[in-house]
């Protein structure tokens, strides 16, 4: 079962990769006036179904994944979940 | 000979670069990133360090910067381009060299000294042979260079491979250390040479390189 | 009075009810919520020193070499050829609790802007390390990610990182012990000074912007009716930004080469209220700030979040009003924002704005020299005893004692960290890290420094003045090592809650037997840090002073390295300091235990002992000289032969593994032998035996050479990854 | 205009930083049996409308935030675009 977690830094916490890219994107000529920067992890889960993937991934992002005082992160199927 | 060392906001061995230069006899000219010329230098070093942080991919952010548009102006006419360690991101990242450095296999940071194995002669190692070794520290992050089967084939052919970890210190498919253009006047490397040129802290095995890229800038303005 | 949930506010701060009292007094009348925040931070633990600053006056802290003591940002001693030298250390123990990267990361971030502070390029970082025992998941995560954080800030800003120290003790589980150090060079004529002056002068801002990180404690003065999780926007973690401080550091020394400064402070603990305080105290001024030009991160931060955030990669200049176009210049260069947020009075005031409006009024003096300072109660913990108890076990023969002691993690190689850090940015590293001292020559200069950070906690706690004593003879004698005479000190002071009487008395012990052998040693110190209430569930941490020594070497190719050089050399110990199996490794790794009492350190002898070596290297008559520490004497030979690729032979010794002060493994050509005898005056000599050979033999343990580098360089990889 | 662009490693490149979270994801007892690990950028770019957002991420994506010779990118508005 696929999931994809995103990770990203929290609102509030310093984020010097989106700043710097934010920065020479200004100097590339785009206009960007906020970047942030986080990170995918695609999850090959061996569980039963899609609802089962959500729910380990949930529980990984949390442990090991994403440290809760600086990131925060959602979890999604890469199938539809049937409830 | 003046030799242009170029500086971006987070490089860090760039001070080492200018210094090396002025130990090997040439004269070192600081170029700062945004400078859109090389001050009159027949040489560049692209240095060491963590040019915009290596945010983003090491070598990205400053791959895009003016005075890259220089240093590619002077690859193309036949000048001696040289990329050390973060430098030789910047390269690869603005095509001047192929392939690309990605983490290290171990995921660490890693400084160490390493034997290198010379695999041809070559206009950057004057007086070494195939078959020698040299020995030089490298230290980075994402030093693990990568390049297609097919693309790796084509370097092996056209005698693009200068130097091959002997023992492989970041999972660099095939061991490469360093890499030229199909021209051969741009070369990258991992290790550093500017930090192997004064006995007192080591190797010297560095200068080796930097006369290379010396005596190419001398033939080079010769033929001109 | 504000009250929250019918706590006194200021209780909520961290105030007690007579320093909130005390303040009325000073301000005659009532202090607003936004002024009680400022007190209750420069009145704290850590920027005031309530429970120190009376110790740390027995600290000598006055010398030939000393160009700035205690007080600035960091020390700064005169090494000649018209070069100056800063240190200091500081510690991160609890950000690295919590966060082990960014905490280290940032730590270094810290210590780094407190050297340049002083107009100093930084040119090598230092890392002391303390955490429980390895076998829980838990601690090597910590280790780990501490290294990487320490690595990855130090690395990314290109300063060498040339030394340190890692302890694993089950005591240190929950309080992870995290000191970092650095080095700056100065020409001693340039030494720049944080003491504002000069009414009508700026107060620049410049570096990152200002978040809410860091408001911690005083959050509840946040205004209520905030929007549902507002607290998430005050984050107890902070984001080293490697890449900000390197080009703070570049900016900054152009902006003093330029001569464009009058005085400069670093952005630290508590932020702009402690470093404005600061600035006008030292400077007998007063600072007007308009809080609403602070250019910040985030939408809505209230005056007192800007006041006190710790937001990273700041620093704060006075200027004069003809050199700002200048200083903009220069900022903008290096692609740092920079903002006049106020500016010099003479009032003696710290007066804030916010919009135009006033929201403090503070005289500076109250914040700083009023802050309170208390005596400590002391009482000797019932676990001191009196004398050496501790025998070898005749159950394990030497030679497995001395494998295992190489196999394990307090003592075996601490390549798996160094490997980790960049050793020559800045081409000076003449020694590296892995024997006593690391030697950085100050390029263009000959000259050379030599440096070390020790402490002993397992030691400190059975003997708080004796272990306080060892630390710096540790530290100075590492330094010794390499040729190099030691010439100042920073430490820093890791101990448990002061406000215990145990604790009050290591302390004080501690502090008093540094200052013994500091005065002893001719060793002045420069600089420091306190961090106390390093407790969990009512256990303290070991008392654990470190300290940070720098020596001066004349000239860098005089340096003396740990390793053994050739076959045939001679094998000396130099000193015949007291040894004990008390608080040693052998007592750790064999018996199982921590107990007994170390021995007195004879700080004449060791005096005499740094001397003798400085004489050595300097007529070069060292092939290397080795301290005995962790794992006594036989480890300190299997060290040295390891660290030469080349076997030794020792005859019979007294004492394998017994720990003390005062000795070092040296070797010389088998001709100098007698013109060091000579040379060594007071300090004994004894021949122990030879280099050469592929095996290390000291005494009855015998151990192939390959066969202890394996143990030995094996330890922590097999320990962190499994393998090599 | 809000944008999010996630690059990925393509597939066939080895990931060293999504094996080592599989390896620890193992050690914790979670099935695992591929992690993949990219990054993703969140823009707010100055521009005229979602569409024109998607336009210009894809050229910045392009050109600054992945290296086509090891990564692939997907760029997704966060406002609905209408066509
Ligand atoms: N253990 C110590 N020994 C000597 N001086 C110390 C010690 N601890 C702190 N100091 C001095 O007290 C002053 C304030 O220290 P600190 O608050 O750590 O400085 P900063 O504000 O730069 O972080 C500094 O000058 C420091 O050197
Ligand atoms: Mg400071």
């Amino acid at each position: 079962m696929k999931v994809t977690v995103t990770v990203r830094p929290r609102a509030g916490i310093l984020d010097p990769q989106g700043e710097a890219v934010r920065r020479s994107l200004e100097g590339l000529g785009y206009a960007a006036s906020d970047v942030r920067a986080g990170k995918v992890f695609d999850l090959d889960l061996d569980v039963g179904d899609a609802r089962e993937a959500v729910r380990v991934a949930g529980r990984i992002a949390e442990q090991v994944l994403s440290n809760p005082l600086i990131e925060e992160f959602d979890v999604a199927a890469q199938e539809p979940v049937r409830l | 000979m003046s030799v242009a060392v170029l500086a971006f906001p987070g490089s860090c061995d760039d001070r080492d670069a200018l210094r090396a230069v002025a130990l090997m006899g040439a004269e070192p000219v600081r170029v700062w990133h945004a400078d859109s010329d090389l001050g009159g230098a027949g040489a560049v070093i692209v240095p060491g360090g963590f040019s915009y942080g290596d945010y983003l991919r090491p070598g990205a952010l400053a791959a895009l910067s003016p005075a890259m548009a220089a240093v590619r102006e002077l690859a193309a006419a036949g000048g001696p381009v040289l990329g050390i360690c973060n430098g030789f991101q910047v390269l690869t990242e603005a095509g001047l060299l192929p392939g690309v450095l990605r983490p290290n296999a171990h995921l660490q940071f890693r400084f160490q000294d390493v034997a290198l194995r010379v695999q041809r002669e070559s206009a950057w190692l004057p007086g070494v042979v195939a078959g020698d070794t040299l020995e030089i520290p490298v230290k980075h992050h994402d030093g693990c260079y990568f390049a297609a089967p097919a693309q790796l084939e084509e370097l092996d052919a056209a005698g693009q491979v200068l130097l091959r970890y002997v023992h492989n210190p970041n999972g660099s498919v095939e061991n490469i250390a360093c890499v030229t253009n199909a021209a051969g006047n741009v070369a990258g490397l991992m290790p550093h040479p500017e930090h192997a040129v004064d006995p007192l802290l080591g190797s010297v095995d560095g200068r080796i390189l930097l006369q290379g890229l010396l005596d190419q800038a001398v033939a080079v303005e010769a033929a001109i | 009075m504000s009250t929250i949930e019918s706590t006194p506010l200021h209780r909520s701060l961290g105030l007690t009810d007579a320093e909130f009292e005390r303040i009325r007094e000073l301000l005659e009348r009532e202090p607003n919520d936004f002024e009680l925040a400022v007190f209750s931070l420069l009145w704290s633990e850590h920027c005031a020193y309530k429970h120190s600053r009376r110790l740390l006056a027995a600290f000598p802290t006055t010398g030939e070499r000393v160009l700035q003591g205690p007080g600035e940002n960091a020390g700064v001693i005169d090494v000649g050829d018209g070069l100056a030298v800063a240190l200091k250390v500081e510690s991160h123990n609890h950000p690295s609790a919590v966060e082990p990267f960014q905490g280290a990361a940032t730590g270094v971030g810290g210590i780094l802007r407190d050297i340049f502070a002083m107009g100093a390029r930084p040119i090598a970082i230092l890392d002391s390390l303390r955490f429980g025992e390895l076998d829980a998941e838990r601690q090597r995560h910590l280790f780990a990610r501490v290294v990487e954080g320490v690595g990855h800030y130090g690395n990314c800003v290109g300063v060498a990182n040339i030394g340190g120290e890692v302890e694993f003790e089950a005591a240190y589980e929950h309080n992870c012990l995290v000191n970092a150090m650095c080095v700056g060079v100065l020409p001693a004529d340039r030494l720049q000074s944080a003491g504002a002056a000069g009414p009508g002068n700026l107060l620049v801002l410049y570096g990152s912007k200002t978040g809410r990180d860091g408001i911690g404690g005083a959050s509840v003065l946040a205004s209520q009716g905030f929007e549902e999780g507002s607290e998430a926007k005050r984050p107890s973690v902070q984001i080293g930004d490697p890449f900000t401080g390197k080009k703070l550091i570049e900016c900054t020394l152009e902006l003093l080469d330029q001569g464009l400064i009058v005085s400069l402070q670093d952005l630290g603990a508590a932020g702009l209220a402690s470093s404005t305080s600061e600035m006008a105290a030292s400077g007998g001024v007063g600072l007007d700030v308009d809080l609403s030009a602070v250019p910040v991160r985030e939408e809505g931060m209230e005056p007192f979040e800007i006041m006190i955030s710790e937001s990273q990669e700041r620093m704060a200049a006075i200027v004069e009003p003809s050199s700002w176009d200048a200083v903009a210049a220069v900022c903008r260069r290096w692609e740092v924002d920079a903002t006049v947020i106020g500016e010099v009075t003479e009032t003696g005031r710290l007066r804030c704005f916010h919009g135009g409006e006033a929201v403090g009024d503070i005289p500076v003096e109250t914040l700083t020299e009023a802050a309170p300072r208390y005596e400590v109660a002391r009482e000797r913990p019932a676990r001191l005893v009196e004398s050496a108890a501790v025998a070898e076990d005749p159950a394990t023969p030497p030679e497995a004692a001395l494998r295992a002691l190489l196999a394990a993690p307090g003592t075996a190689s601490r390549r798996w960290v160094t490997r980790q850090y960049d050793q020559l940015v800045g081409s000076g590293t003449v020694v590296r890290p892995g024997g006593d001292a690391a030697v950085v020559r100050l390029t263009p200069s000959d000259r050379a420094i030599a440096v070390s950070l020790d402490g002993n906690g397992r030691r400190t706690w059975l003997d708080p003045r004796r272990g306080g004593m060892s630390a710096v003879c540790e530290a100075a004698r590492n330094v010794a090592c390499t040729g190099a005479r030691p010439a100042a000190v920073t430490n820093c002071l890791n101990f448990g809650n002061p406000e215990h009487a145990d604790i009050g008395y290591e302390l004080a012990e501690a502090i008093g037997g540094m200052a013994d052998a500091c005065r002893a040693l001719g060793l002045p110190v420069v600089s420091g840090n306190v961090s106390l209430y390093n407790e969990h569930d009512g256990r303290p941490i070991p008392p654990t002073p470190v300290v940070g020594v720098v020596g001066v070497l004349d000239d860098a190719a005089l340096a003396v390295r740990a390793g053994f050089r050739d076959e045939g050399d001679v094998v000396l110990l130099a000193g015949a300091g007291a040894s004990a199996l008390d608080g040693s490794d052998y007592q750790k790794v064999i018996l199982g235990e921590t107990a007994g009492r170390i021995p007195e350190p004879d700080l004449g002898a060791e005096r005499d002992l740094h001397a003798f070596l400085a004489a050595a290297a300097g007529r070069r008559l060292l092939r290397s000289a080795h301290d005995v520490g962790g794992g006594g004497l036989a480890v300190a030979v299997a060290e040295a032969a390891m660290a030469g690729n080349i076997g030794v032979r020792v005859g019979k010794v007294a004492d394998l593994f017994g720990e003390g002060d005062g000795r070092v493994v040296i070797s010389a050509r088998r001709a100098d032998v007698a013109a060091l005898r000579k040379l060594a005056g007071p300090v004994p000599l004894q021949r122990l035996g030879a280099v050469g050979g592929g095996e290390i033999a000291v005494g009855p343990a015998r151990i192939a050479l390959a066969a202890a580098v394996d143990l030995y360089e094996g330890a922590l990889p097999r320990i962190m990854e499994g393998g090599a």
